[in-house]
């Protein structure tokens, strides 16, 4: 009986790792991977509201190139 | 640099006949310097100072920026005109993007400076005359006859003082070789570092020797600790508050004004300056007469504080010579509060509440508040009426020298004005002769009569010279590059006070020692003849200057965690090959020695940043003594995470011929592993 | 391809070698301009052009930082990328296979073999096999390591097994602590180990009487009685290979991950970290072997350990030497 | 949302450490934790280049990879973040990374007790409620939540370092290579993205 619980255990132990996923993603645009996490549009500032998160950063990002500022 | 300049003709030669003065003599003086000779006693080869030349000469306008650099040798004074005369001959002064740009090396150092910390001038550069005295008396409302009985003698009202370089001289030097009735018996240390003044070991000397000592800062800085090394009594810490935890005007570099707001209320037991000058004033008993213009409010703990608002106003109503008059803390706090409706390129505001305004009100900004004027963001700037910021150079020095006119050439005066000539400085009696006076109201032509530009405290003159006639009230002369009144009228070079080639100490000596200047006997050739040999004992030039992470004395942001984690020890840059001279590694512990005897104890970093020669160490740490830690002296908690060895404990004797500033950048020191 | 040709290009090869090797000696005889140098004299020809620079970049030397961190100066170690792909490849991947096989192949002699019993019956007669310090550096070594060994496999496949059955968030929690315990039990493991080797290295040194056991295959296979010293040679070659030499491999560069406090650089944890699983894996594989002789493989062993006393059966059956030498009063161990 | 990168421009950079201090300051970093660092090559010597360096959030992270409690994640912004809650400080993600991205709170202590493993978020924050105050002490400052770049980015005096999406800030580097008309290179690009012709379309534009 202990034999063979212990062939058991050894076998579903040894075939869990055949669950295991990638650890490393293989990153593709829109396509959430991560872990529980709430996501930055989420949160208390922008409320859910992807599309104004979105032009929030549009705006900073351009506001990194100076030559917009001496046009 | 001129001398290319001059050789290949790329001057401007329209400026310089309209707007120079005297560069007939500079340029006999440049042509002796050959690239040879340069090379010589600058080591920099032709080649690369013709290719800065024609660079600048071919890419106008360009601007010059330094720092202390420059003006902490005995010739600061001459490099800075060199400088100015560069950006003259090259017509780059009084240009949009030209002109020279000295950076301060702190938050509000210009504000200090216009406000009169120097010990020759009142707040505005009036200097110290009776006239002077006068002129700021009434605008206090003081009798000048009380401010006079304040004093030992007219004579030291209006005499120079020591300046803070040489306050240890003061202490230290024979009674009867000094030009006051005592010595130095008590210094105030207020907001300024010790170890960023040269002579260390001496400056222990006269702490020791003063009857008191009294530090005002947030932190107990160096001075504190030093003293304490000295002696157990006689000092005494007053902590003042940072700039966040009260408001006011910042002037800037660029000479604009800027509101700070107070974020936090004062830490601890900390006061503003101003509360502590007040309370100064209060013991002194004075505090009634000079504070008649300032409301003084009670703060929480108490102390009488005066209202900042109103210190500017007094600052408005008197500070005519330089324009400080038109920047009211109403136009400030508009200005902070529109920032958005200026131009980030022009800095003028487009529209709004400062429409036309340029930001922060770089002086000179003239007249009264009610004038708008907008400040002026270039000075000397002819293509601008004077309304829109726009001026010329200033006629303070006559009309005529040595039968060649001061004033500036027909044509060359700031746009739209009415004399388009050279004219002198506007006053009572030139207003008259111009027929311009009528132009006064009843009242200002009371506070005008027998008044100039500068003294008239209703702004009557400025407000019809600018408005009316589009006029400079301060003339439109000729820049000086032969600066007569200086000891030398040319900028020349001579060697410094320890110089590692006796050569050229015999070839470009020193002047004459001063028997008297700025109250103190002042060495100049007979130190540089005795040290002439010096760099046989200590080879290395040794120079000093700042780090990005750390400011001053660094007593602050040494105790900064987050900057003090960037540069954690003091160090000095050594060359690989002086280095393997002396026999040391990167990071190992060095001693460096001068000639003063002074002996720091660093750790090297051997880097080819500096040449072969020259070593590099920053002045921003204190805390250490000659190898030794300080941590002992500072009250207890107060000491800052980085402490290390002063560079200053080990500089030189060395003064500018003009303005005393000490001679930091250049001596001679020796190496050794530690 | 006929042999001419082959050969003769070998010999071309051969000679371009030689010429390589001779053009590249005086090359690197000659004053080579340093990397600094090159970039310095890039600007000057191709201003902006930082090829030189990227080169020392890649190069994985230290440059300068204010930042006092460790190894702050090197921008890229490309070392990492290696022992990344070494580690979780084949270390885990065949490591993992290793242990499942030896683990499944000794269930499987077991099933077939069965235990090794005594042919006697056993006289009830105890002599005392291991004494009481012998016994405690016994378990000690052996209760740490089998803590290591749990919570060193976890950390190597815990991920791929314990994850996706108990979730990130307990494995995590499990893990600091396994990851404390393994690094705290470990110094203790390499001074037991250090102890045992003391204390029986000289009762493992070979004896001609092992070649007799050699040639019998321990008797493993026919289940014959082979005749030993204190310990028969598959005991010795445990301690010397698993416990003396991957021991002692194991417990050094464990020490290196554990104590980083040496200026040692990410490369030496590198090394030492395939070094540290390899031979740990190893070590357990030959673990499982001892395991199994010590507990259900051969009767009566277990006991020895734990009371440290055997049958006067047991002990001639397995150790007859031993046993002679005990009755002859030459063991140097007390008798109880 | 597009991918978010850094990118250093080793012809602007200074070596001011500002980004350093930035970086300390908004997420209020222990002493001895510095998520970026400056670098510079060459020091002294003319054509010394300085790179401000932290984690580049790689497509393919060696740090996820050896994490044997699995703790990291990749955001959908491609931001690499990690759970320090199943952070067991084991050291590995700073054996692998190339960068030498990942700080200890304990540096190299003794028994490996290098508490948790802290590294740059691009201002991200962790797992936490986005702006609560766990977060901001575990992790630092959310600032994307907030709608903002990272801070090193933000206050870089030259802009030499850029934070954002991939194709903006290689359109607004390429804008600068093409004005000096001197090429460059993305620092650390090849090593965290891939090599060019595996990269994203700008990138490859970039690099070229």
């Amino acid at each position: 009986m202990k034999k063979a619980l212990f062939l058991v255990l050894t076998v579903t132990v040894g075939l869990v790792a055949c669950g295991e996923y990638s650890q490393v993603p293989n990153y593709k645009q829109g396509n959430y991977q991560g872990k529980s996490d709430v996501r930055p549009w989420e949160g208390e500032k922008f409320a859910g509201n992807k599309q104004a998160w979105e032009n929030a950063l549009r705006a900073r990002n351009q506001g990194q190139t100076e030559y917009n500022r001496i046009k | 640099m001129l001398y290319h300049i001059f050789k290949n003709g790329w001057e401007d030669k329209a400026y310089i006949d309209a707007r120079v003065f005297g560069l007939d003599k500079v340029k006999a003086e440049v042509m002796t310097w050959t690239p040879e000779r340069v090379q010589d006693v600058t080591g920099i080869p032709e080649a690369e100072v013709l290719r800065i030349a024609e660079m600048l000469a071919k890419n106008k306008p360009s601007t010059v920026v330094w720092c202390m650099g420059q003006t902490q040798h005995t010739v600061g004074n001459a490099n800075v005109r060199a400088m100015c005369i560069l950006q003259l001959v090259l017509g780059n002064v009084g240009v949009s993007g030209g002109g020279t740009n000295i950076f301060r090396g702190h938050d509000n150092v210009q504000g200090a400076t216009d406000v009169g910390p120097n010990p020759d001038s009142l707040p505005a550069y009036y200097g110290l005359a009776a006239g002077s005295w006068k002129h700021w008396c009434k605008v206090w409302g003081v009798d000048y006859e009380w401010v006079k009985s304040q004093f030992a003698s007219q004579a030291m009202m209006e005499k120079s003082g020591i300046t803070v370089s040489r306050w240890i001289d003061g202490v230290l030097e024979k009674n009867e070789a000094i030009d006051q009735d005592s010595n130095l018996r008590a210094v105030v240390y207020w907001g300024m570092a010790p170890n960023s003044q040269t002579r260390g070991l001496e400056m222990v000397e006269a702490m020791k020797k003063l009857d008191l000592l009294v530090v005002i800062d947030p932190y107990p800085s160096a001075t504190a600790a030093m003293a304490a090394m000295m002696r157990k009594d006689g000092v005494y810490l007053l902590p003042a508050c940072t700039q966040f935890e009260t408001s006011g005007s910042r002037t800037a570099s660029n000479r604009s004004i800027q509101w700070g707001e107070k974020v936090i209320e004062p830490l601890f037991e900390s006061k503003p300056d101003h509360t502590l000058m007040y309370a100064f004033a209060k013991k002194f008993g004075f505090e009634k007469e000079l504070c008649k213009n300032i409301k003084v409010n009670k703060d929480k703990q108490g102390w009488d504080e005066p209202e900042i608002e109103d210190i500017l106003r007094e600052i408005n109503r008197g500070a005519w010579t330089i324009g400080y008059t038109g920047q009211s803390p109403e136009r400030l706090k508009l200005h902070m509060k529109n920032m958005h409706t200026f131009d980030v390129k022009t800095l003028r505001a487009n529209g709004g509440p400062c429409d036309g305004d340029y930001f922060g009100l770089p002086w000179p900004c003239y007249g009264t508040p009610e004038l708008k004027h907008p400040g002026t963001p270039n000075l000397y700037d002819t293509s601008k009426h004077v309304m829109d910021g726009g001026g010329n150079f200033r006629a303070n020095f006559g009309v005529e020298r040595d039968g060649v006119s001061l004033l500036a050439a027909d044509g060359s005066a700031s746009k739209g004005a009415a004399l388009q000539m050279g004219y002198p400085e506007f006053d009572h009696v030139l207003l008259k002769k111009l027929g311009w006076w009528d132009d006064l109201t009843e009242d200002e032509k009371k506070a005008a009569e027998g008044k100039n530009w500068k003294t008239d405290l209703s702004g009557g003159i400025q407000r019809v010279v600018l408005k009316v006639y589009g006029c400079h009230p301060f003339g439109n002369a000729r820049a000086r590059a032969l600066v007569w009144n200086f000891p030398d009228p040319v900028p020349l070079h001579r060697e410094p006070m320890y110089s590692p080639r006796p050569d050229l100490v015999d070839k470009y000596p020193q002047p004459d020692d001063k028997k008297v200047f700025w109250r103190l006997p002042t060495l100049y050739k007979s130190l540089q003849t005795k040290v002439r040999d010096i760099s046989k004992e200590y080879p290395l030039i040794m120079t000093s200057g700042r780090l990005v992470e750390y400011e001053g004395g660094g007593d602050e942001t040494r105790s900064n965690p987050w900057l003090a984690e960037l540069q954690q020890e003091m160090f000095c840059e050594v060359n690989p090959r002086d280095a393997n001279n002396a026999g040391f590694r990167n990071n190992d512990f060095m001693w460096v020695e001068t000639p003063t005897k002074g002996r720091m104890k660093v750790r090297a970093q051997v880097t080819e940043r500096v040449a072969p020669g020259t070593v590099f160490l920053p002045f921003h740490f204190a805390g250490w003594w000659q190898g030794k830690d300080m941590l002992e002296y500072y009250p207890e908690g107060a000491a800052p995470i980085v402490r290390g060895e002063s560079v200053n404990q080990g500089t030189t004797y060395g003064y500018d011929s003009v303005t005393m500033m000490q001679e930091t950048k250049t001596t001679l020191c020796r190496v050794t592993k530690a | 391809m006929t042999t001419s040709t082959l050969r003769f290009r070998l010999g071309r090869l051969l000679v371009a070698g030689c010429l390589m090797l001779a053009g590249s000696l005086p090359l690197a005889a000659a004053d080579n301009p340093t990397p600094a140098q090159q970039q310095a004299e890039r600007q000057q020809t191709q201003p902006g052009n930082n090829a030189p620079m990227w080169r020392e970049v890649r190069s994985g030397d230290s440059f300068f930082t204010t930042n006092r961190g460790p190894e702050a100066g090197v921008l890229i170690q490309s070392e990492g990328d290696t022992w990344r792909h070494l580690r979780n490849g084949p270390v885990t991947f065949y490591g993992g296979i290793l242990l499942m096989l030896v683990a499944a192949a000794i269930l499987i002699f077991y099933k077939i073999k069965g235990p090794l019993t005594l042919h006697d019956a056993p006289t009830g007669r105890l002599i005392q096999r291991f004494p009481r310090y012998e016994r405690v550096v016994h378990w000690l070594t052996a209760g740490s390591f089998v803590i290591l060994a749990v919570t060193g496999l976890a950390m190597l496949f815990g991920k791929h097994v314990m994850i996706p059955v108990i979730g990130h968030s307990l494995f995590g929690y499990l893990m600091v602590l396994g990851k404390n315990v393994h690094n705290f039990i470990g110094p203790l493991f390499a001074a037991s180990l250090l102890a045992m080797i003391v204390i029986w290295a000289r009762d493992n040194v070979w004896q001609s009487i092992d070649a007799l056991w050699i040639r019998k295959a321990g008797g493993l296979i026919t289940g014959e009685h082979v005749p030993s010293g204190r310990f028969n040679f598959g005991e010795k070659t445990w301690f010397w290979i698993g416990v003396t030499i991957l021991g002692l491999t194991v417990s050094i560069s464990g020490f290196v991950m554990n104590f980083p406090n040496f200026d040692q650089t990410r490369n030496d944890m590198q090394i030492a970290n395939i070094v540290h699983s390899v031979s740990a894996i190893v070590m357990l594989l030959l673990a499982f072997g001892h395991i199994y002789m010590g507990t259900i493989g051969a009767h009566g062993a277990f006991d020895s350990m734990k009371t440290g006393y055997v049958d006067e059966t047991w002990a001639k059956e397995h150790h007859e030497q031993w046993y002679n030498d005990v009755k002859a009063g030459k063991s140097g161990h007390p008798q109880g | 949302m597009a991918r978010m990168k850094f990118l250093c421009d080793t012809e602007r950079c200074i070596e001011c450490n500002g980004c350093v201090t930035a970086c300390k300051n908004e997420n209020e970093t222990p002493w001895g934790v510095n998520r970026r660092r400056v670098v510079t090559v060459n020091d002294g010597v003319p054509g010394e280049r300085s790179v401000s360096v932290a984690c580049m959030h790689c497509s393919d992270a060696p740090c996820m990879a050896v994490c044997p409690t699995d703790c990291f994640y990749k955001t959908e912004e491609g931001v690499v973040l990690h759970n320090k809650d199943a952070c067991i400080g084991c050291g590995y993600c700073f054996f692998a990374c190339p960068f030498g991205a990942p700080q200890f709170p304990n540096g190299p202590a003794a028994f490996g007790a290098r508490g948790k493993m802290d590294k740059c978020t691009f201002c991200a924050g962790g797992p936490e409620e986005n702006g609560s105050k766990a977060e901001f002490e575990k992790y630092g400052r959310n600032r994307l939540a907030e709608g903002k770049l990272p801070l090193c980015a933000e206050m870089c005096s030259t802009k030499a370092l850029l934070a954002g999406d991939a194709p903006v800030i290689s359109d607004i580097y390429r804008e600068r290579v093409m004005r000096r008309g001197k090429a460059g290179e993305a620092w650390g690009w090849n090593t965290a993205y891939g090599k060019p012709e595996q990269a994203a379309p700008a990138a490859k534009e970039a690099a070229k």
